[in-house]
């Protein structure tokens, strides 16, 4: 009784931030602070609601919300909370919760507040949505509106060209994706609609019921494309995965992720690190029944999650920027994620546990390393680490709590045991997987990818820990703690991020496992993965005792290696970290892919096109007109001298024309 | 000058030769006799009286458009100054 | 019997030697002469077929047409008399200015 | 039940007449406002009295005009015409409210050339004779050249020359198109007749595919030139840009190209000689507009001539639509031709009062106006982002639908024509990072926001934009009938 009535409450969970949002937005100058009390409220409600729901859901995961409504036409908005909505609705309201309560303090010197505290609002609306949505039309609306809101807010501060140019970059790359989704949902369409034979009153073919259904009829239709036999869905999901390359901010699409940091700290933990960022994991993990059934799709999505947490990694160490090092991170992070759900191709539906377990995990923890940067900022005013150094005794709690959560990205903790910080449990358990996934397939490169990432983020992480927290000031700056409002969010999240994992790690599976038989879908992942030709293993627990460790050794000799750099200063770095060293230069030039990107694709081609097009084609096709306007008046300028205004040459004209016109006309007789 | 004259000639034996060959080429349909009626070659009488019935109207109108003509000429003719 | 063609054929001949004369003359007063004898080549023919056609209309047509001729002479010689006093010639030639 | 169809035409038209003998600019904005008002008012009482479940006319009326040519005075709204009356006759008021300030010289004409032209695209929307339709179709230029030529900006005379002649060389030959259908008919039925529908079921019995041919040709080539699309499109750019704001506007609210689209040239699609040519035709006309506009929009300078430019790639998704040729593709095309006129109204609104304050439309000689001008930045904003097809915004509901259903039958052109949303983002965003964000352009002097009645006009667009992006179903259902209607014929023909 009490879960059918929580039912009733769902379509509050996006709907009270929304109405937020326009009450923010337009009074929100007149309330104090900003109104930013209206969207913390709000979505504290949310919060609320979701927990309640979720626990609701824990205790039966079968019977999981679902409605749906009629939108326009032949498609529907709709709501539906399984495992997998369920417990991100519960993250992103309650990591949205805490940064608002945080922003209260760290915006309230700026006086853009209403604006701020009205566009986060319209986010986390939006992200809900996003969450909660049924099918897959008005997950991409959500999709392309947490897109706006970061566009919005990464451009927050307009006046700063910087600003805004990295708002415009942002929302194109992500668009990019974006076109690709919606190329997926176009094709997706238009195939179901052919199998099912049109549109049938009842049935909203776009929901997620619906699609899965068709799954194994999707993957019979072949299409040819450059000679090769491609299954659609293939096709599909390879779109999909597109789009959540996009705002997942996977190579080669991740350019926009590190200039993102301009806007407000916040910002930059809600959207870039905890919430929007991770909408492309969900949008993998929503569809992967689809995934698993297309040959190859998944392999795809393992091999650039591989290769891009490993790749962001390695930019991250040579970063000087708090904030960009953190933007790395959550770029290699997210490269685990997508491994992990590449990975399903042999573990099955135990992926989407594992990955979204990590999602979780990292939304705490890199949340947290991102507010905690805000307090930095909010503290010293600058957030280049070369001017850093010696904090931790002016801002305890704050380095406190991001040690934790730098120990929660580096994975510590001990095999076997429930000890351990959260991001030991998730992170360790993809690692497992892509060592299983090496053993079953003879293909160790995912391992590869996972375990030297592992080491690089362990070295990053701590260098920044160390560059900030110890030795002495490299400047000058009056550090402070700072106030309450902000440090307890702080404290909530540590506390997260160090118990959450090992709480949750075998129920949060197990429930997770639940998101494709219920209630509302149920399909067979086996069968399934059949049609896409992959075999499934029974999992984890048989690995040898070095790979169980492993993890946790070059998370250690990472520390190590920090430890030794960056605290001891035993090497000197000047050398190594100089320009002249090319390698160093590469990295911090990020691989020249801002040169590659913009001069070489979208200047040297795109704008190359363009001019050609411009130039030559709208030219033409306007001079054709205008010179047939010019050619008539000419021609007439030419042929009005005829009008001599003697009379003698009419009349001479005159006869001349009535002759031959009767010549003429006795010739066409004489023919017919 | 000696260009258009011959080009006047030329244009107005164009149209002498078209109109003579029409007027050669075509078989006319006339009466195939005219009426010989030698005591009284003068048919004044009877353009008369057509004139005063069938075309009374035109001559009516002819009449007036030959008055006009006749005063715009003289007034023409007379110009604005010498009264 | 003389074919009514060679009362057209006349009549063509007359019309054209009018309209020679309209075309390389440059005075006005001999051009209108030109003209009545376009006219008249005109008359000829409705004249004739009037006679062989056995119908008096052609003759009562040739009578408008001759007083319209005089009527128009007179319009006409009243126009050159116009120019004459505007210009102290009457060559056609050189009045165009209703030119383009 | 009132005449509403008749009335809707001669209300505009008479407070038009009334406002030409106007002296002062207080009466005739007055009357003006007053005249739009009335017609918002008999266009609501319409929408209202409106069964959207039937395709049939509704609202019908017929009179003899000229027996013996078989020309009736007829007219009546249907599904086709009810969301473009009702778009026109919200945003002309508001369009009169934005334009209530401005100072010009001539405001009795001003005015009542405005309302006149309502009546004009009005009279074209109710016609259901060809006759009438075309006299409409004719009178439209007139209010749109005076405006161009008047109040235009410095090429005015150039431009407004050249838009006239143009379309009106593409009406002539639309007309002869009618004259070809009407003797056709005639020859057929043994009876004139000059109605819109009867000649359009005619069609099919002409026994010459030629001749159908060069019958739809003709006809469609005059709706293509006023859409327009490429390669018809050169008068476009410099009527909308040499236009005054309100002029401007008018162009976007001249929605007669892709009504007759929709009206006359799709019944008639599926009886030419080769329809499955004439698709590809349209299909590559539209694909080829949508990526070609946006991408001569991202050379563009200027920020008029950018959303000019921008409004023809959306004009292709008209045309890509109606080519895809099912009911869902169809109806796409029209609700982006009632979503368009929304929200380009709001973008040229927004042109307009950049350039009356800041007095350039030039993008790189803009910057920073977001701080001197924040209302102005919310509302163009959102204008900007329903233009690149943010969904929540109507743009995106019409792209949505056309992209999606016209891909059944297209699919090549669809996914060309994808190409042209990044670019699109692209060019979008450009303009306002330069215009709107970053460092305040100081040479620009002290520019002022737009006043109350600029706010109230653009934001009550601006939430038309929002409301029908959530919800479109009042006008998207109507289309719908209409457009399973004009498809279910070509399937009853078995095309």
């Amino acid at each position: 009784m009490v879960k059918t009535a929580l039912e009733e409450f769902a379509f509050l969970i996006p709907l009270l931030p929304a109405l937020a949002f326009v009450i923010t937005f337009f009074f929100g100058k007149k309330m104090p602070s900003g109104g930013a009390i209206v969207p913390i409220m709000a979505i504290a409600a949310s919060f609320v609601i979701s927990l309640a729901i979720t626990l609701g859901l824990l205790a039966n995961p079968e019977e999981v919300v679902s409605q749906s409504y009629s939108w326009f036409a032949v498609l529907n908005i709709g709501i539906l909370i399984d495992p997998l909505a369920a417990v991100m609705l519960s993250m992103v309201s309650f990591v949205s919760l805490l940064i608002h309560i945080y922003a209260v303090s760290y915006m309230s010197h700026d006086p853009g507040k209403p604006r701020y505290f009205a566009e986060t609002a319209l986010f986390t609306a939006a992200m809900l949505s996003l969450v909660l949505s049924d099918n897959i039309l008005q997950l991409f609306v959500s999709w392309e509106l947490v897109g706006l809101c970061s566009f919005l807010l990464i451009g927050f501060w307009y006046e700063k060209p910087s600003a805004a140019a990295a708002a415009k970059k942002a929302f194109l790359t992500t668009r990019i994706g974006d076109v690709m989704f919606l190329t997926g949902i176009i094709i997706l369409t238009s195939d179901l609609m052919r199998l099912a034979g049109g549109f049938q009153d009842g049935t909203y073919l776009l929901r997620f019921d619906e699609i899965f259904s068709y799954i194994p009829q999707l993957s019979a239709l072949q299409a040819n494309i450059f000679g090769f036999e491609v299954s659609h869905l293939t096709i599909i999901t390879l779109l999909f995965f597109g789009g959540a390359v996009g705002k997942s901010g996977q190579f080669p699409l991740h350019v926009w992720l590190p200039d993102a940091m301009e806007g407000p700290t916040t910002v930059s933990a809600l959207i870039h690190a905890a919430t929007m960022v991770t909408a492309g994991v969900y949008l993998v993990a929503r569809t992967f029944p689809m995934f698993i059934a297309a040959p190859d799709s998944l392999m795809v999505v393992a091999y650039l999650g591989g290769f891009t947490a490993l790749f962001a990694g390695t930019m991250g160490i040579v970063m000087n920027d708090l904030k960009r090092v953190l933007a790395f991170s959550t770029i290699s992070q997210l490269g685990y994620m997508m491994l992990g759900l590449g990975l399903g191709a042999t573990i099955g539906l135990e992926a989407v546990g594992i990955s979204i377990f990590h999602l979780i995990n990292h939304a705490f923890f890199k949340a947290l390393l991102f507010l905690c940067a805000g307090s930095i900022i909010h503290a010293v005013g600058t957030q280049d680490m070369r001017e850093l150094g010696g904090l931790g005794k002016v801002m305890p709690i704050t380095a406190a709590t991001m040690a934790i959560a730098a120990l929660a990205l580096a994975g510590f903790g001990i095999p076997g045991t429930s000890m351990g910080t959260s991001g030991f449990f998730s992170k360790d358990a993809i690692i497992e997987a892509a060592y299983l996934f090496g053993e079953h397939s003879n293909n160790w490169i995912p391992y590869l990818f996972s375990i030297a990432a592992a080491l690089l983020t362990s070295v990053y992480i701590f260098r920044l820990i160390f560059m900030t927290f110890t030795g002495k000031p490299r400047s000058n700056y009056h550090g402070h703690e700072s106030p309450a409002i902000m440090t307890i969010p702080l404290s909530i999240l540590a506390v997260f991020a160090l118990v959450f994992g090992g709480l949750t790690q075998t129920g949060f599976m197990a429930f997770l496992e639940e998101t494709f038989a219920n209630s509302f879908v149920n399909v067979d992942i086996g069968s399934l993965a059949g049609i896409g030709g992959n075999e499934l293993v029974e999992a984890a627990g048989h690995e040898p005792l070095l790979v169980l460790w492993m993890p946790l050794i070059v998370a250690v000799a990472g520390l190590a290696v920090a430890f030794v750099i960056y605290y001891l200063r035993m090497i000197k770095l000047g050398a190594i970290a100089s320009m002249k060293n090319p390698i160093y230069r590469l990295l911090y030039k990020r691989y020249y892919q801002h040169e590659i990107y913009t001069e070489f694709f979208s200047l040297g081609i795109v704008y190359g096109v363009v001019a050609l097009l411009t130039q030559v084609l709208d030219v033409i096709v306007d001079s054709i007109v205008e010179g047939i306007g010019i050619l008539t008046v000419g021609v007439s300028e030419e042929l009005r001298r005829v009008q001599t205004g003697v009379v003698q040459t009419y009349a001479a004209a005159v006869i001349v024309g009535v002759s031959l016109l009767i010549i003429l006309v006795k010739l066409i007789m004489e023919v017919l | 000058m000696r260009t258009d004259r011959l080009l006047a000639f030329f244009v107005a034996l164009l149209f002498t030769a078209v109109v003579v060959v029409g007027a050669f080429g075509t078989s006319w349909d006339t009466v195939s006799e005219l009426p010989a009626n030698p005591a009284d070659q003068s048919n004044i009488e009877a353009i008369g009286m057509l004139i005063f019935t069938q075309f009374v109207a035109p001559f009516e109108v002819l009449s007036i458009v030959l008055l006009a003509s006749l005063i715009g000429a003289i007034y023409m003719a007379k110009g604005e100054g010498n009264q | 019997m003389i074919p009514l063609s060679f009362y057209l054929g006349l009549s063509a001949l007359l019309f054209s030697i009018g309209l020679y004369g309209v075309m390389t003359h440059k005075n006005g007063i001999r051009i209108i002469m030109c003209i009545e004898l376009m006219l008249n080549s005109a008359n000829l023919n409705l004249v004739a077929f009037s006679s062989y056609t056995n119908t008096l209309d052609g003759q009562v047509f040739a009578m408008f047409s001759i007083a319209l001729a005089a009527a128009e002479a007179a319009v006409g010689f009243a126009i050159f008399m116009a120019i004459y006093r505007m210009h102290d010639k009457i060559n056609l030639d050189e009045l165009n200015i209703l030119r383009w | 039940m009132l005449p509403v169809a008749s009335l809707l035409i001669l209300v505009p038209l008479i407070f038009a007449a009334v406002t030409f003998f106007t002296k002062t600019k207080k009466q005739a904005a007055g009357l003006g406002l007053l005249g739009s008002l009335a017609t918002l008012g008999l266009t609501l009482y319409a929408y209202l009295n409106f069964d959207s479940n039937t395709a049939a006319m509704q609202f019908f009326e017929s009179m003899e005009w000229i027996p013996s040519l078989g020309v009736n005075y007829s007219v009546g709204i249907d599904g086709i015409s009810m969301p473009l009356i009702l778009l026109n006759s919200i945003v002309i008021p508001l369009l009169i409210l934005f334009s209530w300030k401005e100072d010009r010289e001539a405001p009795n004409r001003f005015y009542g050339l405005i309302l006149t032209m309502q009546a004009a695209v009005i009279g074209v929307f109710v016609a259901l004779d060809f006759l009438v339709f075309y006299i409409f179709w004719e009178l439209t230029l007139i209010p749109l050249f005076f405006m161009v030529n008047i109040w235009g900006g410095e090429k005015r005379v150039h431009a407004s020359y050249k838009f006239f002649i143009y379309t009106h060389v593409a009406s002539l030959i639309m007309l002869l198109g009618i004259f070809g259908l009407f003797y056709a008919s005639w020859q057929q039925t043994g009876a004139p007749s000059f109605d819109i529908r009867e000649l359009v079921a005619q069609f099919q019995f002409f026994e010459s595919g030629l001749l159908r041919d060069a019958i739809f040709l003709s006809i469609i080539f005059g709706f293509l030139a006023k859409l327009p699309v490429f390669p018809f499109h050169s008068w476009l750019p410099d009527a909308y840009t040499e236009a005054p704001t309100a002029g401007s506007v008018l162009f976007i609210l001249l929605k007669i190209g892709g009504y007759g689209l929709f009206r006359i040239s799709l019944p008639m699609l599926p009886n030419t000689g080769s329809p499955d040519l004439m698709i590809t035709m349209l299909g590559l006309l539209g694909a080829f507009s949508i990526v070609y506009g946006a991408l001569v929009a991202l050379r563009q300078k200027d920020l008029k001539r950018m959303i000019a430019y921008s409004s023809l790639s959306h004009m292709g998704f008209v045309v890509l639509g109606s080519a895809g040729f099912i009911a869902l593709s169809v109806s796409g095309a029209m609700f982006q031709q009632f979503s368009h006129g929304l929200i380009m109204s709001i973008l040229f609104m927004s042109a307009g009062a950049i350039q009356t304050t800041a007095g350039t439309r030039i993008i790189n000689n803009l910057g920073g106006l977001a701080k001197k001008m924040p209302k102005l930045t919310v509302v163009m904003m959102v204008g900007f982002m329903a233009s690149l097809g943010l969904p929540g915004l109507s743009g995106f509901i019409a792209e949505f639908l056309v992209f999606t259903f016209s891909y059944v039958n297209l699919p090549g052109f669809v996914l060309f024509a994808l190409l042209a949303i990044v670019i699109t983002a692209g060019y979008h965003l450009w303009a306002m990072q330069r215009a709107m964000f970053g460092v305040y352009n100081e040479k620009l002097g002290d520019v002022s926001d737009i006043n109350s009645l600029q706010v109230f006009s653009m934001g009550a667009i601006a939430l038309l934009v929002l409301y029908f992006g959530l919800n479109p179903s009042p006008v998207l259902n109507m289309m719908i009938t209409n457009s399973e209607a004009i498809v279910s014929l070509a399937a009853a023909l078995g095309v």
